[in-house]
Parts: structure tokens; C-alpha cells; sequence
């Protein structure tokens, strides 16, 4: 209890120092915040993006309706296969015209003699099995070729794949630069002290006695500098979430809900400035304990 | 109760403030510790509460060995001495009253023992209408009282005071002298390094003089013995 | 010259807070760094991408050589065109048949019988004149219709615009962020202070006497603190440049050369750190000298 | 040379701690503040060189109007003032010549006269060998010294001394008392609040006693004058 009311008086005692402090705690928050959300956004649409691959298996000219049936039957029993959809060679004319704009006009006459061919559209329950299910649809008879994006696929998926990798980093050492901006900004509050937790000593403290306000004060310290932080976040993230995607409309831009992705994101925000602000308090005041 | 030997102290810088101090105090005993500036009798006072540590010897309080006092036991250790800093000590973001509750405050007394013992005390060194002042708002010698208050508060088994009226006039010297006598006449023991021959001649007491990190003289009921 | 041998004193006679400060300086530098070099480069991405942004001129079926010829020259006449090269309807044939993968073989056939038409590929020296342009084009006469990804170029100039001001808006608030993070703790550093400020002050030194060495120190805390980050930069960026850049390989990704860009990026470094160590060190200064 | 007409002084937190001071003290004298403690001696003394501002009342050094003195001006009135502080207020990360010589560096003197002038005032406080220690690393009294050698270093014409020998040993003490009265045979006025007795009735001098914030004795070869 003493404990726990010197904490709370000391937020008090130290004005400026406190204000200091807590002003490091809040920008380095909000920024850990901004990043994570923009992180976990794009991780979102990258995976939106690996989402829309799909597997044409064109079927050969020669197969017959049974054939075809039987085909779509065997490809959704492959390990992997979400669902496959057949897509008649006239359907294909239509989207490959639909696709080409103006262009495509010139190719409408082709439409009594279409060259194309019946297709299976296939999609794998995770992206990343596309290539292996797409060989795999390739071997079966009656299937004349597979056709996903060879090569672009695969360079998407790495694509993506640096840009996880590299977002990862990002979000790591963001985090880590805030975990020692903040217990660095709270050790040299502590250090300004170090006199004063000296004296306490010398009037008989245990450390035990000197290191809990400091447990309360450094969780304050984390608690209010996330307030502003949070306060952003959910305000920032609301208005983001009402009025910007509604001007983006692209089909892959999809924008995390507000709820709950805005509230865990707030929880983690608050749960970081605690953490680190108990860590770097009872951290530096450790040093100044052996007197 | 306080015995040394063969204790050297040489500080980090090479300074040797101590160089061979023996003695013995008796439980009860008062105890002025003289001589000139730089001789070495704060430091001589340090070793008792482990502020410092000796070079070398051997320093027993109540058969406790202090040197080979754990450091967790050294607050116990400090909690039973009630110390009178020559700079006072005194935390500065704390109000007076609270100073002098922390020494209760660290040995967990009850919050109303607590009110009425430092409410008390401050009365004794005259400073209860101060009690919510911070030390920066007091002035040298209300500061030094607040130390001396905060060193007794507890009543602890050994005072130990350096220069604790070298910021006082002759008259509440006299007083805080008085309080000394009368917790000393209930069987506390004290030492008291001082700079005051006045004091030291109208209150005859064990006089220990240090020289040059020596004791030079040792004499119960002695005189200050510089030349004026 | 008294003020600058006290200014290098300072950093050694503070000890840990030098280290604390000069660590706050080194992350936070380390941080926009990386951003900016992260920023930099996806822009020039972007704006390599809107330089593949180009017009497909049709030319009407019934133009003879020497109408084209003259259409040739009227389009590099019109404002922001920066060449208008000729491309066979044979040669769009093939290139249409190429972009088609295995689908494309298909369309062999029409060789003899190509339906497509003699092609400008228009490029603006700006992408964003892309549209004006092409509208011009189309109105003249010989071109049937012109195509340049209508819709999906005005959409992906959109993103890039999007994608920019949040980058802009990043690096802005993460430069801000380390301006605050950087003079705040210096601030803490020097409050510790405050009183030995007041004593200068006592003795009888004027504010000037007191800034000057806090301005040198600053300097010397900012330029120390940049040194990890720069170190870092140059060696991680060479790094990058080397070794990173030979495994992915697709058009867009390009990054910046190691020289100048590295360089540069070292400089903004070196200047932020000086620039706020000195700042954020008068400032703070300034509030403790009216004693 | 100074001059004060009715000044008072209430602090922020409302404490009165002179409540109408007149005094008039001429070039070259030397006085004593003497009082109980708390009675406003060092406010007293903090008022001239504008540590603290007055409430009230008007105060004049060498025609100077103090208390509306320029911001800017302000260190030029503290150079021609050497104060002894209560507190000794050293710069801890300075060691004891550093912070002697700053006294110097602030009035741009050339690094051979510091040199001399420091070296020479370490020696006559008796700290010559101690010039590159930190004042932590210095007992009480060795501080009391350096803030002594500190005031004087550069020949101010006013020597202020709050209490300079509270940490000082008789001997040592008498010695700072020769050095004050040399440097007032030259013509510096000497202002010395102390509590002792001995020494203001050794070396009599003009005595000012102030009790709650008044004068309320002021004569000239006066004694301590409290009863002991
Ligand atoms: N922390 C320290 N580090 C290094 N040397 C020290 C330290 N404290 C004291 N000294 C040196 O040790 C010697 C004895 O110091 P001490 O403080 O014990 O003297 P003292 O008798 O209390 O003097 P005073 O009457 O002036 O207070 C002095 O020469 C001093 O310079
Ligand atoms: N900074 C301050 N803020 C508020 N009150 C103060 C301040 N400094 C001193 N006082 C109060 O003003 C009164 C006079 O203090 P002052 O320091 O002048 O006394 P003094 O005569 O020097 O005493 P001592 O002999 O104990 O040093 C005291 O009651 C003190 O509590
Ligand atoms: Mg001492
Ligand atoms: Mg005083």
C-alpha cells in the first residue's frame, strides 16, 4: 500500500522529469503503433493478393461432358484444392474480350470459331500450394495444360515474401528501439535520483522498499504515456476506416475492420508502454541499489 | 558495544584517512570524536554503518561483524543507528515530515505510531510548524534539526552525529545538546564529532581526538584541549 | 576556446548520461535512416513503374506510309511528348502472342490474317501528362483509338500518389518523433543539471558563458550519436546494394546505387543528429538560465 | 556601499523572513549577522547579490539599485561579490581547482593569472594539495575552504560569508579569520553571518543581530551577545 501511494505521489514529485518521461513514452508509442497498424494492413492485402491466384486447367477439345464431370471430381479430391469451377471456352472468350478493352473488339468475329478451351478454374485452400497443385492437376488425364501465372506467381509469392520479411524487421526493430528509448529515457530520470536513493539506504531501506514505488512509478509512466497513443490510434483508425477506403477502391486494398483489429492494436499499445515502463524502472534502479 | 581494530581506511584516490584506529565504546557511553578539518573523523564515523568500507581491520557492533555483514542485512544493521549528517542528507522532494517518517517508514511502523512519534520529535527540535515544508524552503540550521530529528525518531540503540550544531547558534545547540543528554541517560549510546569547544567543555564526556587518521588522545570527561 | 574544451570536458565528466544521450541519438538516427532509405527507394520504384506508363497510337487500317509518316510527326509536335516510336501491326502481333505464355500459340494462326492494327508507342516526358496527351492524340486525324490502360493508369497514379504522402507522412512524423525523442532526452540530461547551472549563475557567469559549452556539447552528442548509424547505413546499404539486389530480379525493383545515395543519406544523418544536439541542448538550457 | 530601506521579504510559500531591514554599511567595513536560527540571516544576505528578490523596500550596492537591475546586468553586480555559501554550492564534476578558477574564467582572465591567483588562494586556505580533487572527495571543512577560496580568488570588493566556519575546527577557524581580516585591511567590505560566539568576541567587529526578520541590535566592536 505504501508502496503503491509513494508511486503514485512520486509521478507527482518529479513534474518534469515525469512529463519528460512520459512525453518519450507517448511518441514512441504512437509511432510503434502508426507502423504496426500500416504493417499489419499490408499483410492484410498481401494476403488478399495471394488470395486471388488461381489454376486454369484447360481441359483437351476431345473430352466429352462425362469426362469433364469426372475430371472436376478428381481435381477436387487433389490434397490442397479448395474448389474447382468449370468455365465453358465461351465464357473464357467473353473474359479475355471483357479484359482487352477496345482491343478486344477485333476478336469478336472469332466467336463462331473459338480456339479456346473448356476450363476448370481451381483454387488451393493456401496460395502457396498452387505450383504443386497445379502439377498435379497437369498429370491427369484429360487436362491439356495448367495455366496459373507460371512465373509471375511465383515471383509474387517472393515478392511477398521480402516484403514480410522485410515489414517483420521493420516492426522489430521499431519495437526494440522503442523498448530502449523508453527504459533509456526512464534510467536517466532514475540516474537524476541516484543521490536520493543513496540517502534511503543510509536511513536503513531495504531494496525491496527503495525498488517498489519505482515498480508503480514505471508502470504510471507506461499506462500514461499510452493514453495519447491510444486515444490516437482508435480516433486515427475510425476515420481511416470510415472515410479514406471509401476513396481507395481498389479491389486488393482492403482495410482491417475497426473493430476488433483497433482494439487489440490499443491493447498491445498499452501492454508495451506497462512492460517497458515497470522493465526500465526496476532495470535502472537496480544499479543504484548497491550503495 | 562498538569495538575496532587495527582499522585502516584509504579511500579510492589513495587518501589515507584511517591509519591503524582502535577502540572501544561501552553500551551507554557519550562520546565526542575532536580534532582538526581532515582528520578523519566523518570517515571514522562511516565505517560504523557500513557507509565506507575499512581497507582493513576489523569493526564489531553488538558482535555483529561489520564487515562481513551481508548486504542484505546491512539495512538492519543501519536501522538500529541514527545517523546526524555533516551535509545533512535530507531528500529533497520529501516535506519535513516526511524525511522523518521514512526512517519509521522503512521498519514498517503503524501509520498512526508514526504521526505521533514524528510530530513529536519535531517538537523537540522546534521545527512542528515546518512539518510541511520542503528542506529547500528551510533554512541551514532548520535542515541540520530536521536530520537530527530524523536520526532519533526511531529510537535507536546508537546515535551518531557529525557536526550536528555547526549550523545552530549557541542556544538551540544547547538544546539539541539536552536531548542528546536525556536519550543518552536512557541508555542510548552517542558519538558526536564536533568542532564546538564550547560544547565540548560545558558538557564533559569521553573525548576521542583524531590527528592525521590517528587517535591522539582518548580521556573520559576531557576538555576540547585545542589552544583558543 | 574556453567554451569548446569545456563542451568536450562535459561529455566525459557526464558519464552515463552522455552514454544515455548519445544512445538515444544513435537509435533514433538509426531509425530514420533506415526509413529513408527505405522511403527513397520505394519512391523511386514508383516512379520507375510510371515510367513504363506508355500510349498505344492505333493507326486507322486505311493510312497509307506517308500519313504515318506525317502522324509520326504530329505527335512528337504536341506538348510533353517525349517520343512516338512506330510499331508494325505484325510487330503487336507478336508481342501480343508473347505476353500470352502458352495460351498465345493459339493465336498463331492469324498471322496471315492479323486484325490488328499499325501502332505509335507514345511516351510524355511527365507519366502524369499521360491522359492529356492521349486525348490530344486521339483527335488526330489517321488514329483510329488510342489505349494506354485507361483506368487502370489513372489508378495506379492515384496509388502512387496515396502510397507517397503516407510515406511523406511517415518519414515526416518519424523525423519529427526523433527531433522530440532526441532533444528530450538531452533536455532530462541537462535538467539533471539545473542546479549546477544555477551555481554557474551565482559565481557570476553571464548566460552566454553557460551556453556555450552546453552548444559545443550538444554538437558533440549529436556527431558522436550519428556515428553507429552512419556506419551502419553505409556498410548495410553496400550490403544491400551488392548481394540483396542480384537475387530479386523483377523491372520495378531497383535500388537507388550505393554512390551517391549512401553518401547523401550519411550526410541528412550527421546533419539531423548536430542539428537537434545542438538544438534540443540550447533550448534546454535556455529554461534553466533564468535563475 | 550598501544600503537597505525597509526590506522585506516573504517567500513563495509564505514564510515572512524579514519583515523591514534598514542598514547602512560603508566601504571597508567588517560586519557580523548574528541570530538565532531561521531568523533571516542568510535571506538577509541572499538579498544582495539577487539570489532572492525583495518584496518589498529598495536595496543599493555602490549605487547600484539592485532590485532593478537588468537580467543581463546581473552577473556583473555577483563578480564584484565573493559569497561563502552555507551549502558551499561546488560544481561536483569540477574538481577543487576547476571550481576556484571559474571564478576567474567567468571575468576572462588570462589562463597564467588563473593559474597564480588559484594556486596561490588554494594554498593560503591550506588546499594546494588537494586542487585536483572532486568535492566529493573532500571532508566537510576541506569544502567549507574551497568555497572560501572561491569568494576571494578574484579580489571581489565585497566578501560575503554565510556561516564559514560551521565546519571548521577552532584552529582552522582562526585562520579564515586572519585571511578575512587581511583582505578587509585592504579594503574589502566583510559581511560574516556565524553562530560563534568565540570568534565574534575574539575578533570584535560591527555586530548586526536579526531575530524574526528584524535588526534588532547593531553596534559597532559589538559581542555575540547571547547568553550562553
Ligand atoms: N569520498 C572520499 N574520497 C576520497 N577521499 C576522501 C573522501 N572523503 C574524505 N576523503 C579524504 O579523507 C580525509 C578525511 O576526511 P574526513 O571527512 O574523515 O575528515 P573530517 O575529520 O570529517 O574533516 P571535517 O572536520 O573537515 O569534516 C580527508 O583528507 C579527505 O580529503
Ligand atoms: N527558499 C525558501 N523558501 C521558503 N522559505 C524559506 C526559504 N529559505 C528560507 N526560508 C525560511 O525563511 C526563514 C529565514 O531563513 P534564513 O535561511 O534566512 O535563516 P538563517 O537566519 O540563515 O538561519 P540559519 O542560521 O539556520 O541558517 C526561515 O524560517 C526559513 O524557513
Ligand atoms: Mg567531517
Ligand atoms: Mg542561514
Amino acid at each position: 500500500m505504501r508502496h503503491i501511494r509513494e508511486g503514485f505521489k512520486n509521478i507527482g514529485r518529479n513534474g518534469w522529469m515525469t512529463i519528460a518521461s512520459v512525453g518519450a513514452v507517448t511518441t514512441t508509442l504512437i509511432l510503434v503503433g502508426a507502423f504496426l497498424a500500416l504493417m499489419l494492413n499490408l499483410n492484410e492485402m498481401a494476403d488478399n493478393i495471394e488470395d486471388d491466384v488461381q489454376i486454369d486447367a484447360m481441359i483437351e477439345q476431345t473430352a466429352d461432358e462425362e469426362q469433364i464431370q469426372n475430371l472436376g471430381n478428381e481435381i477436387e479430391k487433389i490434397n490442397g484444392v479448395q474448389s474447382a469451377v468449370f468455365s465453358s471456352k465461351d465464357d473464357q472468350l467473353n473474359s479475355l474480350i471483357d479484359s482487352m478493352g477496345e482491343n478486344g473488339q477485333a476478336w469478336q468475329m472469332f466467336e463462331q470459331d473459338n480456339p479456346l478451351n473448356h476450363v476448370f478454374v481451381v483454387k488451393t485452400a493456401d496460395p502457396q500450394d498452387t505450383a504443386p497443385v497445379a502439377k498435379q492437376i497437369n498429370e491427369l488425364q484429360g487436362i491439356q495444360s495448367v495455366n496459373y501465372g507460371q512465373g509471375v506467381v511465383e515471383k509474387l509469392f517472393e515478392f511477398n515474401s521480402y516484403a514480410r520479411t522485410i515489414g517483420l524487421v521493420l516492426i522489430l526493430g521499431l519495437v526494440f528501439t522503442a523498448i530502449f528509448l523508453i527504459s533509456n529515457t526512464i534510467k536517466i530520470t532514475i540516474m537524476a535520483r541516484s543521490k536520493e536513493i543513496g540517502i534511503m539506504k543510509l536511513v536503513g531501506a531495504t531494496n525491496g522498499f527503495i525498488r517498489w514505488p519505482f515498480f508503480i512509478e514505471g508502470l504510471l509512466l507506461g499506462v500514461l504515456g499510452s493514453i495519447i497513443p491510444v486515444a490516437i490510434i482508435l480516433t486515427g483508425y475510425y476515420y481511416l476506416v470510415n472515410n479514406i477506403s471509401q476513396h481507395i477502391n481498389y479491389s486488393f486494398i482492403e482495410i482491417l475492420p475497426f473493430n476488433p483489429f483497433a482494439f487489440q492494436l490499443a491493447l498491445i499499445i498499452v501492454a508495451i508502454g506497462a512492460l517497458i515502463g515497470v522493465w526500465g524502472s526496476v532495470m535502472s534502479v537496480r544499479k543504484f541499489l548497491k550503495v | 558495544m562498538i569495538l575496532m581494530k587495527d582499522v585502516h581506511k584509504t579511500y579510492a584516490n589513495g587518501v589515507v584517512a584511517l591509519s591503524g584506529i582502535n577502540v572501544d565504546i561501552k553500551q551507554g557511553e557519550f562520546v565526542y570524536i575532536v580534532g582538526p578539518s581532515g582528520a578523519g573523523k566523518s570517515t571514522f564515523i562511516r565505517l560504523m554503518f557500513r557507509e565506507v568500507k575499512p581497507s582493513n581491520g576489523t569493526i564489531r557492533i553488538n558482535d555483529i561483524n561489520v564487515n562481513d555483514l551481508k548486504e542484505r542485512k546491512v539495512p538492519y544493521l543501519r536501522r538500529n543507528i541514527g545517523v546526524v549528517y555533516q551535509d545533512f542528507k535530507l531528500l529533497p522532494k520529501l516535506s519535513v515530515y516526511e524525511n522523518v517518517a521514512f526512517a519509521l517508514e522503512v521498519i514498517e511502523e503503524s501509520p498512526a505510531v508514526i504521526r505521533k512519534r514524528v510530530m513529536e520529535v519535531l517538537d523537540l527540535v522546534g521545527l512542528k510548524n515546518k512539518a510541511r515544508f520542503l528542506p529547500d524552503e528551510l533554512s541551514g540550521g532548520e535542515q541540520q534539526r530536521v536530520s537530527i530529528a530524523r536520526a532519533i525518531v526511531n529510537h535507536p540503540k546508537i546515535v551518531i552525529a557529525d557536526e550536528p550544531t555547526g549550523n545552530l547558534d549557541p542556544e538551540t545547540s544547547r538544546e539539541i545538546m539536552k536531548i542528546f543528554e536525556e536519550i543518552n541517560d536512557r541508555g542510548t549510546t552517542i558519538l558526536m564529532a564536533t568542532h564546538s569547544k564550547e560544547i565540548v567543555n560545558t558538557f564533559r564526556k569521553r573525548v576521542i581526538a583524531i590527528e592525521d587518521g590517528l587517535i591522539v588522545r582518548d580521556e573520559h570527561r576531557g576538555d576540547y584541549g585545542y589552544e583558543s
